[in-house]
């Protein structure tokens, strides 16, 4: 039984296909609000994660320990005036944050998540090509990025986002070579090795053991596609003021914000799932999907800590790493990889 | 003996472990007791030399203006006040303007009676730009202020 | 020969060179050969009628400090910009407080005032009442305003 | 070339350390041409110091290098006690010798955790306030004010140190090292930081002379001036310390000469703090209302080490109550003007960083 | 509230973005001179602005809600500050910090001053002080969500 199913047992009522249209929508909206509800958490778990590296409280003056905070921020946010630069070109300008939002959301839709035992599956969508499905969805970001730079038509806008694009270009290639080893070795196991579901049926190991080149590149170029601080050329808030969401004020700035902790938290999911065995746990699959979130959220405490004590990294010499030395380390990786696939026959 | 030391630039050493010892170092602060004083429930101790607002004692004010002439920029003006002082025969008693008061003590330092003094309260914050206090406000009470 | 019109001891016992306007440029070549290779300040006195320049040079070598001192009456110095790189900002900023032109100098403009301000603050005859402020265009760039009246 | 972008950095600007502005030419990233354009905190203090009695004029001295205002204060009193010929007691000399020192500590670890924030690092900055803040509480004990202390007056210091502040300032001391490498390992071990400050923004020997550098710049570069072991003044002759010197005149340099000024005023303070004297901390012909009456006259330049550079007060007296001119030497307008040269054809992040390395503070730069 | 005609919905989603806005006061990155030290020194552990949700500095005057005009404002940087704040999106608000930015401090006798920031863009909460303590300037922020809520008489 999956949540589907059960809310289609509700709205049955309505015939095969209007009971589904309405399912399916109640599901996208219940994935929203959680997803929307995780992403505040993230924050709030930030902020506080923060405080408490640097030796302080963090918010704690609304609601209990500050937890209404984000609450707070969100309806400061909605109140904001919305700036639109008057030089500005206009539909890319009011396009780039959503464009930026919904790659994020669609991606989180279809990463499995395994079944709760009183709900079932909690899966969206289930695609055979899923991993090619998400990293395609995720690659609609950095085409926001670039045209809320573009648009803004602000010089530090504009370097931000060249920076951004740069930076994105450079880790790429690195992620999906260490992407295609994963379903190499998959491929071994499983006749559909482009599904996440069966990639997690075909970790009988962790992959992250059986690969530490694999989950560190991906490590890598999950921090840096959240552009956190090692790799926020992007944003960059001490040299170009805010890069290139400069120009954005109010909500709009918000899903710049809020795509940036997404991101992360997308790119933990992922990792876990690919890496760490997802939803199938260390002891029992029966709750995958807070094994999925556990996982997650330890990665993204990891991520934290490298953004709030590392250096920015300046881009030439960025881009400089990642074709010198990511690239190689990742056909490394694969060839490794291959002769454990083919040669050991794991 | 002021010597000169040649200092050295730090040894190359393997890459990402010192990273990763940095991240652990900035990670050990986690466990770490947060340093917040949370001001307006808890106040820190004030040392009993801090100072920050300006108070005076009418009794013993003798009007000889050495606070009006030495304050740096005029924040302290004389000002004539009705009230019956023996030592002060002109009747002049220092307002002080807090919209220019830098807090330097020369006031103090210099007044003969210590009739004008620093005290520790510093929340004077407001919503409108009027800071002078006449003398009378200014001989108020510490804890009136305070509220 | 560079005539050195006075020798001295300052209030502080370092040693103070008058010459004159003329030579100085020489007298300070001779002094950069003889070590003195860092300029540390140039300092403009108005006098009331007449305007006085001193220059602190030290000698890193030799620990020696000492400070060469002329007098203009018509507000023109030679530059120095020619043996120290530093003389370009102190000139600058001497030009903008006082008035004083240094001769030769190639980009001798205001250093923190912008190029239309009435006046030389640190001239003894500058009036602080006279109230000027300052707007910008839209390039960025800055003007002064004159005001007589209240201003800012 | 004609399709050089022209950007205006600053006056606000986030990692301008104040409000320097810089109009650059860029070529895509890099960094073609540098304008600073400075002023935008000219506070008219040398024209309020003529207006003002000798006394009163810490006050603006203060908030010249308003994170090292001690140093500031020693360095207009250097000058004007000499002006004024009044000799600041034996005990007074050395508190001022801890107090500075304490102060340089304070103004470095201001300059380490804001240069951290320009590289992006976030964490540290934290660090380095709470140590600075224990050391700002230590200064509130001793004086009264958290940071424009107005603490030393023409003759001595306005309030003696007590036992207390002594047992606090040892403790301090005490733990610092220990925190202070673990901050510097956070810089020092890290390759990124590394990397971006290695052989960047050099600064060749003869260059710094003759723009006029000076402090832990001018050190960097490879020339051991420092006022205090050239010209000793208040009781520096008699402690036992090191100059740190490299001759790499880099970022990383800088950052190492840096470093190791803080430890080696740890060690000063450590000396100074056992070796004040008993005495009165006020020569009484200076004392309470007096103090407007003093009169100088000639002129006197006096120069001292602040934790920028050589700051050097120049005082002209007329034989009046009030300074005739007053000129101040500051370090970071001299260090300032070597930008154009130094960050030239670098990319924007270089020259955020080799801005940082610089420790400009604004207060003193435009007066 | 300001006529007597608003219904209940309006009063509460007033009241509700008062609430967000007085506890997520984002302040701008905006360091003048001695007090931005003292600035920077709130945002520290020992201090932490964040308590009050202060706690992202954003540098982009476009995601700022608050302005601390944190030292002297000559008038050499007074268009610039004007300009900063019509940068800002609505609502705003402004902290003058310092006696330098109330009416001149220690410079009001001299000629590049702005005697009081007030004269150039509105201000809400002033907070004496040279450089006001830490303390002092939360106790200014306090003031200002307190007047944000319609709270305060000070």
């Amino acid at each position: 039984m999956s949540l589907l199913e059960r809310l289609f047992g509700v709205f049955s009522f309505l015939g095969h296909d209007l009971g589904y249209a309405v399912s399916y929508l109640i599901q996208a909206v219940l994935y929203l609000i959680v997803i929307a509800l995780l992403l505040i958490l993230m924050i709030y778990l930030f902020r506080k994660f923060m405080a408490r590296l640097q030796q302080r409280l963090g918010p704690n003056r609304v609601g209990k320990f500050g937890s209404l905070q984000l609450i707070a921020d969100a309806f400061k946010l909605l109140g904001k005036e919305s700036i639109l630069p008057s030089e500005r070109d206009n539909f890319p300008f009011v396009v780039a944050p959503m464009m930026v939002l919904i790659g994020l959301m669609l991606a989180f839709v279809l990463i499995p998540y395994g079944s709760l035992y009183w709900i079932g599956s909690i899966t969206a969508t289930h695609s055979a090509v899923s991993v090619i499905l998400i990293f395609a969805l995720m690659a609609i970001m950095p085409i926001g990025e670039l045209l809320a730079g573009v648009s803004s038509h602000n010089k530090y806008a504009l370097l931000g986002a060249l920076r951004a694009v740069a930076k994105d270009v450079s880790f790429e290639v690195p992620m999906m070579l260490s992407l295609l080893a994963v379903v190499m070795m998959a491929s071994a196991r499983v006749s559909t090795p482009l599904d996440m579901e069966s990639l997690i049926s075909a970790q009988f190991l962790a992959y992250g053991i059986l690969q530490p080149l694999g989950i560190f590149l991906f490590f890598i170029a999950m921090v840096a596609r959240a552009s956190y601080t090692p790799f926020d050329m992007g944003e960059s808030d001490s040299e170009l003021v805010s890069g290139y969401s400069t120009e954005y004020t109010g909500m709009r700035f918000a899903m710049f914000y809020i795509g940036m902790f997404g991101t992360i938290l997308l790119g933990s999911t992922l990792l876990s799932t690919l890496y760490l065995g997802g939803y199938s746990g260390p002891f029992s699959s029966s709750i995958g999907p807070i094994w999925v979130f556990i996982k997650a959220i330890i990665l993204v405490l990891i991520s934290f800590t490298v953004w709030l004590s590392l250096p920015r990294i300046r881009i030439d010499k960025f881009v400089n790493f990642g074709w010198k030395y990511l690239l190689p380390v990742s056909f490394i990786n694969l060839i490794l990889v291959g002769i454990l696939t083919l040669g050991l026959g794991w | 003996m002021i010597g000169v030391k040649e200092v050295e630039d730090p040894k190359k050493r393997v890459p990402l472990i010192g990273m990763i010892g940095g991240m652990a170092t900035v990670g050990k602060h986690l466990f770490e007791k947060p340093v917040t004083v949370q001001y307006p429930e808890q106040r820190r101790e004030m040392p009993e030399r801090f100072r920050f607002r300006i108070f005076l004692k009418l009794d013993d004010c003798v009007g000889c203006t050495l606070c009006e002439q030495v304050c740096p920029n005029g924040s302290i003006k004389m000002q004539p006040v009705d009230r019956e002082n023996p030592r002060n025969k002109r009747k002049i008693y220092p307002d002080v303007n807090f919209g220019t008061c830098t807090v330097c003590r020369n006031c103090q330092e210099i007044c003969p009676t210590d009739a004008i003094y620093l005290t520790n309260v510093f929340e004077t914050s407001r919503t409108r730009n009027s800071f002078t206090y006449s003398p009378e406000e200014l001989a108020l009470e510490e804890d009136k202020v305070k509220k | 020969m560079v005539e050195i019109l006075e020798e001295k001891k300052g209030k502080d016992g370092r040693p103070i060179f008058v010459i004159k306007k003329s030579d100085l440029l020489e007298f300070m070549r001779q002094k950069k050969q003889e070590g003195f290779d860092h300029l540390s300040l140039i300092t403009g006195v108005d006098r009331k009628d007449y305007m006085e320049v001193n220059y602190h040079l030290y000698s890193f070598s030799k620990n020696q400090y000492i400070v060469v001192k002329v007098t203009t009456d018509n507000l023109t110095v030679p530059s120095l910009i020619s043996l120290w790189k530093s003389a370009d900002w102190e000139e600058r900023e001497q030009y903008d407080m006082l008035g004083i032109r240094f001769d030769g100098h190639p980009d001798l403009k205001r250093m923190f005032l912008p190029e239309s301000w009435v006046g030389h603050p640190l001239r003894k005859d500058y009036d602080l009442n006279n109230v000027q402020y300052i707007n910008m265009d839209e390039y960025g760039e800055d003007y002064a305003t004159f005001d007589p009246g209240d201003g800012w | 070339m004609s399709n050089l972008v022209e950007l205006n950095m600053g006056p606000q600007h986030p990692s301008m350390h104040g409000v320097l502005r810089l109009r650059l030419k860029l070529d895509g990233e890099i960094v073609r041409e540098i304008e600073p354009i400075i002023g935008y905190l000219h506070r008219n203090a040398e024209k309020l110091c003529e207006m003002d009695y000798f006394c009163d004029n810490i006050v603006y001295f203060d908030r010249m290098d308003y994170v090292g205002a001690m140093n500031m204060e020693v360095g207009f009193l250097e000058a004007a006690e000499k002006l004024l010929g009044v000799e600041p007691p034996e005990r007074a000399q050395w508190i001022r010798v801890v107090a500075a020192e304490l102060n340089r500590i304070a103004a470095h670890l201001v300059w380490m955790g804001a240069f951290g924030l320009d590289l992006g690092m976030l964490t540290p900055f934290f660090y380095c306030f709470i140590e600075r803040e224990k050391i700002l509480n230590i200064f509130v004990e001793l004086s009264g004010t958290r940071q424009q202390y107005n603490y030393m007056s023409i003759g001595g210091v306005y309030q003696d140190i007590t036992p207390k502040i002594i047992e606090e300032i040892k403790e301090f001391i005490k733990q610092f090292p220990k925190k202070l490498e673990e901050i510097a390992n956070l810089f020092l071990k890290n390759d990124i930081f590394l990397s971006r400050n290695r052989g960047l923004g050099v600064i060749e020997k003869e260059t710094a002379i003759s723009y006029g550098v000076t402090g832990p710049i001018l050190r960097a570069s490879g020339v051991p001036y420092d006022v205090r072991k050239e010209e000793p003044y208040l009781v520096y002759d008699k402690l036992n310390f090191d100059i740190p010197v490299s001759q790499k005149g880099d970022n990383l340099a800088r950052f190492m000469i840096r470093l190791e000024e803080i430890r080696q005023s740890v060690k000063i303070v450590d000396q100074a703090i056992t070796k004040i004297p008993d005495g009165p901390y006020f020569n009484p012909k200076a004392k309470k209302s007096l103090m407007i009456r003093l009169r100088g006259e000639g002129e006197v330049y006096a120069r001292t080490e602040s934790s920028k550079g050589e700051f050097g007060v120049y005082i002209v007296g007329d034989g009046g109550v009030k300074p005739y001119r007053v000129h101040v030497r500051s370090p970071t307008f001299k260090n300032l003007s070597i930008i154009p040269a130094v960050a030239k054809d670098k990319m924007i992040a270089d020259l955020i960083a080799i801005l940082g390395t610089f420790d400009l503070v604004f207060g003193e730069i435009d007066r | 509230m300001k006529t007597g005609e608003t219904g209940i919905l309006t009063t509460t989603i007033d009241k509700a973005l008062e609430w967000g806005r007085s506890n997520s006061l984002w302040p701008l990155t905006f360091g003048l001179a001695c007090c931005a030290i003292e600035m920077m020194a709130v945002q520290g552990s020992h201090f932490d602005i964040s308590r009050f949700g202060s706690e992202i500095f954003r540098n982009s005057p476009r995601q700022s809600d608050l302005m601390i005009v944190s030292g002297t404002v000559t008038k050499k940087m007074a268009p610039r500050l004007k300009r900063l704040y019509d940068e800002m999106p609505y609502p705003k608000y402004v902290i003058a910090m310092g006696v330098c930015v109330i009416q001149g401090g220690p410079y009001v006798k001299g000629y590049s001053v702005v005697l009081g920031v007030d004269r150039v863009v509105p201000v809400d909460v002033f907070v004496p002080g040279c450089p006001p303590t830490p303390d002092a300037l939360t106790y200014g922020i306090m003031t200002l969500q307190k007047k944000i809520r319609g709270e305060t008489d000070r």
